[in-house]
């Protein structure tokens, strides 16, 4: 415990101001989640108290089964080299984030990527509509109930022989005759 | 002969005491028994001119007293053309101001027009007048009558301009006083002849001292450097036809005082040199002041105060082209600047304030009065082919001919001076972009008849000189000629 | 009445008649405009021929008017340009404001440029002076109803100065010489910087400054770019030269002189001021986005070339001088026109605004072309043969080597505007905004196709103009002016042939392009500006791929120490801290009495004081 | 009569020797270039191969008639100035309708078929053609200042403004211009540098920033017309400054055929050398940027203009 | 994941259809330039043509790092008259290397489209075959000869220079034969070409002329 002095330290402080858990994951890694309310103010507070500042990443992971959307905001403090990532959720119905791209700029474009990618809205985003995309019209590519396969099909014409992608190991297997190794198992589609 | 000179000084007088009288018997006598008389007078100058030029030059005693112990009133080809050009340019004035009333807010337009007519009547008695006291008497005339009409609109900055006026028109009394005091303590006599026949045995201190009094009162009333400040005030808070007047009138008369007092009375060396700085000085220094003028009156006072010491350079040359083309100046100077006080009060008339600023555009109100406006900088300036060119270039001929290579260097960087100011407010007329929506008052007919006839004699002799010029070389001839001056009136009587 | 009387004299009544025709009926005016000079014109060159004097007496001083083979030169520059400037000018001022004002000032300017050449004494030559620098001042403000404090007002003042210093070494002509006449002057030596060398330095200065030499350039592009297009063809094209006439007057005693020695300081710096004038205008010009504007800095420099032959003063010098003249006033007139044509049409000149006008104004776009060319200086059009002359002078006759080399720049620095003048109104994108552009009318068309005949056969033939340029020279004191039709040749025997140089690259012309044509003609397709290698983007309706700002940014980078010597900040310093300065003179008068009175009684006391200084 | 027309096909040959020598010096530059990075390279008459494809494109785009017209251009530009330089001095058959060379109608004829070009590219409104326009302006700018130097030293030292006459005198008093005036050669070889536009000095049609400059929009019968353009008018500069500077080609005492055989393998060699500075100063040197480039010009090669004049002068006898 | 939703796999008769689609695009029949009609001249520029192959690279993929090292020394292609044209109007050959977002196939058509006859395409890698890896992706497109005529596919993930010379040289033997360059082809057939492009480019803003 002693050698992670600086991380407790940093998790004590942010316990101490804000409602929120966390743990420090390893050395320099510090994790907390927070409500998504007050996430901003914990990148404020990290910011401008604590010397975090800079923006390294923000990350959205789509969680299906809970209908929920985590967004990670991983900052950092060259000083003290330690990096913090604030876990938040939102809802996948409407979902709508706070936008921090007062806080830093380059957040702007990971805010148009979920935008784009997620369909998460951030009130008060300036910004193009289109950013990766060009005229796209179904519903944003990167959720997980959004079928790539069916969408390629349906929109790509298909080379002969590739239309139901199907998995080529069996063959393979067939063609030489040989058992198929255990990676190749373990990674099977099945 | 029926008509004499001292017609020039009767019938303004008589019509004086008559207009009151007259005013009560119908209420426009006021306005038409000047013009009547103003009239006469020109038709005075005629016969004058015309018997001058016929037999020789007048000398009329008053009173039966010859001279040099009488007044008497002398009409040389000089003081005859200077008579004239004032009595014309007079009446034209006069015929300008016929329908004046109607701008008045205060005071009575009968004081102002006997007043008007006693200044330009007391003009012409300076100028022919033989005698020295008689001289300060037709001063003090045109003084109180420019007194008054300064403050004539009884406003607050007429009354301070007036009373500015008066302030420094009581030391130009006050000095003339003395001088002629001295003058005739030593001589013994008030008339000038006479007075230049003794002058050689006067001492030599008393001479310069004598004349020093006389430079500092008539240059007062000449507009020179640094005696002028009453000058911009009175212009600017002065009627217009007033304004005018002064311009083409008064200065004048004044001019002509100072020269005469200079050419004729004193021999004294250096005055020529002393006009000839003095002048330019005064040129200088009013058109460097003229340029960043606002008010519109105000420029075009400056502008007279510098014209004038083009006039004194001229005079200081000496010679006997400078002298004519001096007096080809005064009667060019009369002429435009009485133009452009009387378009320029169209302007002010039509604008809320006398800001130069305010008369953006104007040309789209008044077209006709912007184009004489116009025509009128651009003589004065000196362009051809307008009038203003050729007493210009006479004038910087003799200054070649003395060799003065600065002065004209000078003169004609003061002249580009001049015609920035002008062509600024000439651009703004004709082409700045118009503001606001001043009232519309067009030119009655008789100002239009008068400024065209003034535009009319700038574009004649601009393109013809031939037609005036020999009436201004006798005018400088006589008034060179001093031997023939004093002869002629003393040996006359 | 003498008819060269009667022509000014139709020129004057003309003048206000327009202005009347204007008040009377709006259509007739820029016509009946057209018609006096036409008319005038027509009778000029069939009734006077040169050598024709008229003495007469105004104002007590003698007189003369006359034309000399030199003077005549510039008439046919005067008379032929005004002509077409006024014909184009009936469709180009059609429907502006005040037209009878435009036109009576146009033909009081005609009047006064034909009455400086005709005057044959100094006070004629003032007089006309004066009456075409006021009026061409009304016009040069017609337009700038902003700027009218600065742009008008400075063209004035140097006018003014200009004609001032003239004025001042005409009245010392007068005195020294006792003559009014310049032929007189001439004779009696009055130009020889021997004696009184301040008459000939105010004189050039006077004429100098009209036409535009280096450090008095400034009123210059800023009155061409401002006045109305039609008004700046003939205010470049000929009111210039009449600066060019005056210095060529003056410069009569140099060509004639038995020792030029004593003209070596003043050919030299009038060489090299002639030179650097065309160095800064040319670099100036390429970095103006406007095209009147760069057409006027253009014209600074052109003038500035021909500062240079004449300064000279060898036979082919003063040749290319004169021919750069004429030249000068064919292919700058035709470019003010074009660029008029333009502004009519397409609503501006500024560059930055439109483009891609040569489908919308095919004949336009020609004109341009060929001006252009003949600009440059670029064979076969007439402007090599002004370039060739003007080089030869320098490097054989003249032995001004490094003045050659500083002329060359400005000429080569002048591909680049030339180049942008075309490529920026009638080349690159074709943007939406000039979609409604058209055709200019014909009457605006037609003088510019003349003056562009003119220029390319000029190209050719240079001896047509060498013809009148010869006498022209032998009435200014050369003798045995060599001249041929098609062919140049130096002092040192080398011939450059003109019409091969012509018919050879028109028959090349011809069969490249017939093979380029024919090939594979129903293959080849036009297509429009938008069809570009956009890097397989599609270039989008509001995208703008007109590239127009800052189009020589790497030139003005090199040559960033050039920049840095700006004239017109110089003056515009001057003019501020001098009226600093009258402002604190103003401050004498305090409008307080009791300041005046003190004034008086200071004054009296100082007179007393110092009487015996003054008086005695 | 029999002598116009010897001329006249004298002239075809010097254009098909122009073109064919100045085709072939361009495939060479690519193998020198391939052989120094130490690879094959294209074959020798890899230019011809492109000019007969380019010329083969069975479709072409114009973007108007000045697009269509700019390889017209080039090619009056090209044939005007070869008409007016001296291949072989002296020769029957190649003196190219004796329009002996008048420098300064050189001068200006030489930029004729850039400007022309340049209007071409202005109208198809791509803003890389303007842009590569703007710095081929400038750099011309740049490197006509020591050229003209260098030539003005050439006149004044030998009173002639005529390309022939200068060759004449190298043939009488058999010492060659580069003996006489160096400088105004080395002035006139660092010129030629901009000139063929190599690098350092490929500005202007820098692929990766212009996509090939003022270039881009043509291709087919339009860029294979400015490729024979080029290729003539590298040839032309050669010779030039051969004429100019080394004495020119066929001065030997041979008569007809083996003379002018002779003169023109002289000629071959000579320009042949002269063609590998540039080529061999681009293959080492990376690309300048404008304003570089022109001061580059501005610095020492019209210093050394300037030392050719004084030596020319003092050569003269006018100072010294 | 079980709301993915199984794939249905298409019909024999669909696959058919789809074969009969490709195949008269896929092979080079109906060429202007068959063998049999190919007279001397077109023999001799087609030779030419050959030999002086004008490369503009859309480097969509990861195949635009393998064209460098093509040029090098080691691989010198310049040697075949493979040159690089820096804008689609000097060009004969358009690479498309490596996989094809539908972003980027909008303008590689327009590139496409703005080559002048006879022009050629070749396309790198699995990813241009049939879409590679990425076949199943929301924006890759899986057969590029549906949108563009295509003369030479090099196979590999992604090829080797060596594999990439291999395909010029294929394509050069193809010239010669006069069986290359598709662009009457794609002309001819641009009806169905642009249904195609139309079905993957919503927004459809190319203009309405075919502009060769």
């Amino acid at each position: 415990m002693s050698k992670l002095k600086k991380e407790n330290k940093v998790l004590d402080k942010l316990k101490s101001v804000f409602n929120l858990s966390g743990e420090v994951k390893r050395k320099q890694r510090i994790a907390v989640k927070s409500d998504s309310k007050h996430v901003s103010s914990i990148l404020l507070f990290l910011k401008n108290q604590q010397g975090f500042i800079h923006l390294n990443h923000i990350s959205c992971v789509d969680w299906i089964e809970e209908n929920e959307f985590e967004l990670v905001y991983i900052v950092w403090n060259p000083k003290t080299k330690l990096t913090v990532l604030v876990h938040t959720r939102i809802a996948r119905e409407n979902p709508v984030m706070e936008n921090i791209d007062t806080i830093w700029d380059q957040a702007n474009t990971y805010e148009r990527e979920f935008r784009e990618m997620f369909g998460i809205e951030f009130p008060g985003l300036v910004a193009p509509k289109e950013f990766i995309l060009e005229d796209w019209d179904d519903i944003p590519p990167m959720r997980k109930d959004f079928n790539s396969q069916a969408y390629a099909l349906e929109n790509f014409a298909t080379r002969p022989g590739r239309e139901d992608a199907q998995d080529v190991r069996e063959v393979i297997q067939k063609r030489s005759g040989e058992e198929l190794p255990d990676f190749a198992k373990k990674y099977s589609r099945d | 002969m029926v008509i004499t000179p001292v017609h020039y000084i009767i019938a303004p007088l008589i019509a004086a005491f008559a207009i009151p009288l007259l005013t009560k018997i119908h209420k426009d006598a006021a306005r038409v028994v000047p013009g009547i008389v103003l009239f006469y007078n020109v038709i005075v100058s005629f016969v004058l001119m015309k018997h001058i030029r016929e037999h020789g030059m007048i000398s009329e005693v008053l009173a039966g007293w010859q001279a040099p112990w009488g007044i008497n009133l002398v009409v040389t080809p000089f003081t005859g053309y200077l008579a004239s050009m004032v009595s014309i340019l007079g009446f034209i004035i006069w015929l300008y101001g016929f329908r004046f009333k109607r701008t008045l807010k205060g005071g009575e337009i009968k004081f102002y027009e006997i007043l008007q007519m006693m200044m330009i009547a007391g003009s012409i008695g300076i100028i022919i007048t033989g005698d020295i006291f008689n001289l300060f008497v037709f001063i003090e005339i045109v003084g109180i009558s420019a007194f008054s009409l300064t403050a004539f609109y009884r406003s607050r900055d007429g009354a301070e301009a007036g009373f500015k006026y008066l302030l420094i028109g009581g030391f130009a009394s006050a000095f003339l006083l003395l001088g002629i005091i001295i003058i005739y303590t030593q001589t013994g006599s008030l008339n000038m002849a006479q007075i230049a026949e003794r002058m050689p045995d006067v001492p030599q201190q008393m001479k310069i001292i004598a004349l020093i009094f006389f430079l500092v009162a008539l240059g007062i009333e000449a507009e020179m450097f640094p005696l002028n400040g009453w000058a911009p005030d009175a212009y600017s808070q002065a009627p217009t036809p007033t304004s005018a007047t002064f311009a083409a009138v008064v200065s004048v008369a004044g001019v002509y005082a100072l020269i005469r007092v200079v050419y004729t009375m004193f021999d004294v060396e250096g005055v020529n040199n002393y006009l000839m700085i003095m002048g330019f000085v005064s040129m200088l220094i009013a058109e460097i002041a003229a340029i960043s003028q606002k008010n519109l009156k105000r420029m075009l006072a400056y502008s007279s105060m510098g014209q004038i010491g083009l006039v004194l350079i001229a005079f200081g040359i000496g010679s006997k082209l400078a002298v004519f083309g001096a007096l080809f100046l005064m009667l060019n100077h009369g002429v435009i600047k009485s133009l452009l006080f009387m378009t320029g009060s169209y302007f002010i008339y039509n604008t809320e304030d006398k800001k130069i600023k305010s008369l953006n555009g104007i040309y789209k109100k008044l077209p006709f009065v912007s184009f004489l406006f116009g025509l009128g900088a651009l003589a004065l300036i000196g362009f051809p082919p307008f009038s203003g060119f050729w007493s210009k270039f006479y004038i910087l001929m003799s200054a070649a001919d003395e060799k003065y290579i600065f002065l004209i260097i000078g003169i004609l960087l003061v002249t580009v001076i001049e015609l920035t100011y002008y062509l600024r407010v000439v651009g703004r007329i004709f082409f700045a972009k118009e503001e606001g929506e001043p009232a519309s008052h067009k030119p009655s007919v008789n100002a239009i008849i008068a400024m065209s006839s003034l535009a009319l004699f700038i574009i004649v002799i601009g393109v013809y000189p031939d037609l005036i010029m020999p009436h201004i070389q006798s005018a400088a001839e006589a008034l060179l000629d001093k031997s023939n001056y004093i002869q002629q009136i003393l040996s006359l009587n | 009445m003498e008819i060269i009387a009667i022509i000014l004299l139709i020129l004057l009544v003309g003048s206000f008649l327009t202005y009347f025709v204007d008040s009377f009926n709006k259509k007739w005016t820029g016509t009946t405009a057209f018609l006096i000079v036409l008319i005038t014109a027509g009778i000029f060159f069939t009734k006077i021929k040169s050598g024709y004097q008229f003495n007469f007496q105004l104002a007590g001083l003698d007189l003369q008017w006359g034309l000399t083979d030199y003077s005549y030169y510039f008439v046919y520059i005067i008379l032929g340009l005004s002509v077409l400037a006024l014909l184009y000018s009936i469709k180009y001022m059609e429907g502006k404001a005040r037209l009878g004002y435009f036109y009576g000032s146009f033909i009081l300017t005609v009047l006064g440029m034909l009455g400086v050449v005709i005057s044959q004494d100094f006070v004629s030559l003032f007089f006309f002076w004066e009456i075409m620098t006021w009026a061409s001042f009304l016009l040069v403000i017609y337009n700038a109803y902003y700027k009218i404090k600065t742009k008008g007002i400075k063209y004035m003042i140097f006018s003014a100065v200009g004609a001032y210093a003239m004025f001042t070494a005409i009245v010392f002509i007068h005195v020294h010489y006792d003559t009014l006449l310049i032929s007189e002057a001439i004779a009696k030596g009055a130009f020889n910087f021997e004696q009184y060398i301040y008459i000939p330095i105010f004189l050039l200065l006077g004429f100098g400054i009209k036409a535009a030499v280096m450090p008095f350039h400034v009123w210059a592009p800023p009155a061409y770019a401002k006045s109305p297009m039609s008004f700046t063809t003939i205010f470049s094209g000929a009111m210039s030269k009449m600066g060019v006439f005056g210095i060529g007057l003056v410069f009569t005693s140099f060509y004639l002189s038995s020792n030029p020695e004593n003209f070596f300081w003043v050919r030299t710096i009038l060489g090299w001021m002639g030179g650097i004038t065309a160095v800064m205008g040319t670099i100036y010009a390429l970095i103006q986005t406007d095209a009147k504007k760069l057409l006027a800095y253009s014209s600074v420099a052109q003038l500035g070339y021909i500062i240079v032959g004449l300064s000279t003063g060898t036979q082919l010098g003063v040749m290319a001088a004169l021919y750069l003249a004429v030249i000068h006033a064919v292919f700058k007139g035709a470019l003010f026109m074009v660029a008029g044509a333009v502004e009519k049409q397409a609503g501006t000149t500024d560059m930055t605004q439109i483009s891609g006008l040569i489908r919308k104004m095919p004949y336009t776009f020609v004109v341009a072309l060929v001006s252009i060319i003949a600009l440059a200086g670029v064979p076969p059009l007439g402007g090599f043969v002004g370039k060739w002359l003007l080089y030869e002078a320098l490097i054989t006759e003249s032995n001004n080597y490094i003045l050659v080399v500083v002329v060359f720049f400005s000429s080569t620095a002048a591909f680049m505007y030339s180049y942008r003048f075309l490529f920026g109104l009638f080349l690159g994108q074709e943007e939406k905004e000039t979609e409604h552009v058209k055709e200019a009318p014909a009457t605006m068309i037609i003088p510019m196709i003349i003056l562009a005949i003119i220029a390319t056969v000029a190209g050719a033939y240079p001896g047509l103009i060498f013809e009148p340029a010869a006498k022209a020279m032998q009435a200014i004191g050369f003798q045995d002016v060599t001249w041929q039709m098609s062919s140049l040749t130096n002092v040192w025997g080398d011939t450059t042939d003109l019409f091969l140089i012509a018919m050879l690259i028109f028959a090349v012309f011809i069969i490249s392009f017939v093979f380029l044509t024919l090939k594979g003609l129903k293959k080849t397709r036009y297509v429009g500006t938008k069809d570009i290698s956009t890097s397989g983007e599609l270039p989008k309706e509001w995208e703008n791929l007109t590239f127009q700002l800052d189009f020589f940014k790497p030139f003005e980078r090199a040559a960033a120490p050039l920049y840095k010597m700006d004239m017109n900040k110089i003056w515009k310093d001057l003019g501020k801290n001098l009226e600093a300065f009258f402002g604190f003179f103003r401050k004498i008068y305090t409008g307080n009495g009791q300041t005046y009175a003190l004034y008086i009684v200071i004054f009296l006391v100082v007179l007393l004081l110092f009487r015996d200084v003054l008086f005695s | 009569m029999e002598g116009i027309f010897i001329k006249i096909l004298g002239a075809f040959l010097t254009a098909i020797l122009a073109f064919v020598v100045g085709m072939l010096y361009g495939g060479l530059r690519r193998k020198v270039i391939a052989r120094a990075q130490n690879r094959v390279g294209p074959p020798i008459h890899q230019n011809f191969l492109d000019l007969m494809k380019l010329q083969a494109k069975r479709t072409n785009i114009a973007h108007g008639f000045m697009g269509h017209m700019a390889p017209v251009w080039i090619i009056i530009a090209a044939m005007t100035v070869l008409m007016f330089i001296p291949i072989l001095h002296g020769n029957l058959w190649f003196e190219n309708l004796t329009m002996k060379g008048d420098l300064i109608f050189l001068l200006y004829m030489m930029v004729f078929g850039s400007l022309g070009m340049a209007l071409g590219a202005g109208q198809s409104g791509n803003p890389n053609s303007a842009m590569g326009v703007s710095r081929g302006l400038a750099q011309l700018v740049g490197f006509e200042i020591p050229f003209f130097l260098a030539l003005i030293a050439l006149m004044i030292q030998f009173n002639t403004t005529s390309i022939a006459v200068l060759m004449d005198h190298q043939e009488a008093t058999g010492r060659w211009i580069i003996v006489d005036n160096p400088f105004a050669f080395i002035a006139a070889l660092l010129a030629s540098l901009g000139m063929f536009r190599y690098a350092p000095f490929d500005i202007v049609g820098a692929p990766a920033e212009l996509a090939s400059g003022p270039r881009s929009e043509f291709g087919g019968k339009y860029l294979g017309t400015m490729m024979t353009g080029g290729a003539v008018f590298a040839f032309i500069k050669l010779v030039m400054y051969v004429d100019l500077f080394l004495g020119g080609a066929g001065n030997n005492n041979l008569e007809g055929l083996a003379g002018t055989a002779l003169g023109l393998v002289e000629l071959l060699v000579k320009t042949f050398l002269l063609y590998m500075i540039p080529v061999f100063i681009g293959l080492v040197t990376p690309r300048f940027r404008t304003e570089q480039a022109i001061q580059f010009f501005w610095k020492w090669p019209t210093f050394f203009g300037i030392l050719a004049i004084v030596w020319a002068l003092y050569k003269n006898g006018t100072i010294g | 994941m079980s709301e993915i939703k199984s794939i249905g796999i298409p019909t024999p008769e669909e696959i058919k259809q789809a074969q009969i689609d490709f195949a008269p695009r896929c092979t080079s029949a109906g060429r202007v330039n068959d063998k049999e009609t190919q007279g001397m001249v077109e023999h001799i520029l087609n030779f030419a043509r050959k030999h002086s192959l004008f490369v503009v690279a859309y480097g969509t993929g990861c195949g635009a790092i393998e064209i460098p090292a093509t040029m090098t020394s080691r691989y010198d292609a310049e040697r075949f008259g493979i040159r690089g044209a820096a804008t689609p109007r000097q060009a004969d050959v358009m690479l498309i290397t490596g996989y094809l977002s539908t972003k980027t196939l909008k303008r590689v058509i327009r590139v496409y489209e703005q080559m002048q006859d006879p022009k050629y395409v070749i396309a790198f890698g699995s990813c241009a075959i049939n879409g590679g890896m990425y076949f199943d992706s929301y924006n890759t497109i899986n057969a590029l000869d549906r949108y563009l005529p295509v003369d030479v596919y090099i196979s590999g993930c992604m090829p080797r220079p060596e594999s990439v010379i291999k395909g010029f040289v294929k394509l050069q033997e193809l010239i010669k034969n006069g069986n290359a360059g598709n662009g009457e082809a794609y002309r001819s057939d641009l009806d169905w070409y642009r249904k195609n492009q139309q079905k993957v480019i919503k927004n459809w803003d190319f203009p309405d002329n075919y502009n060769w």
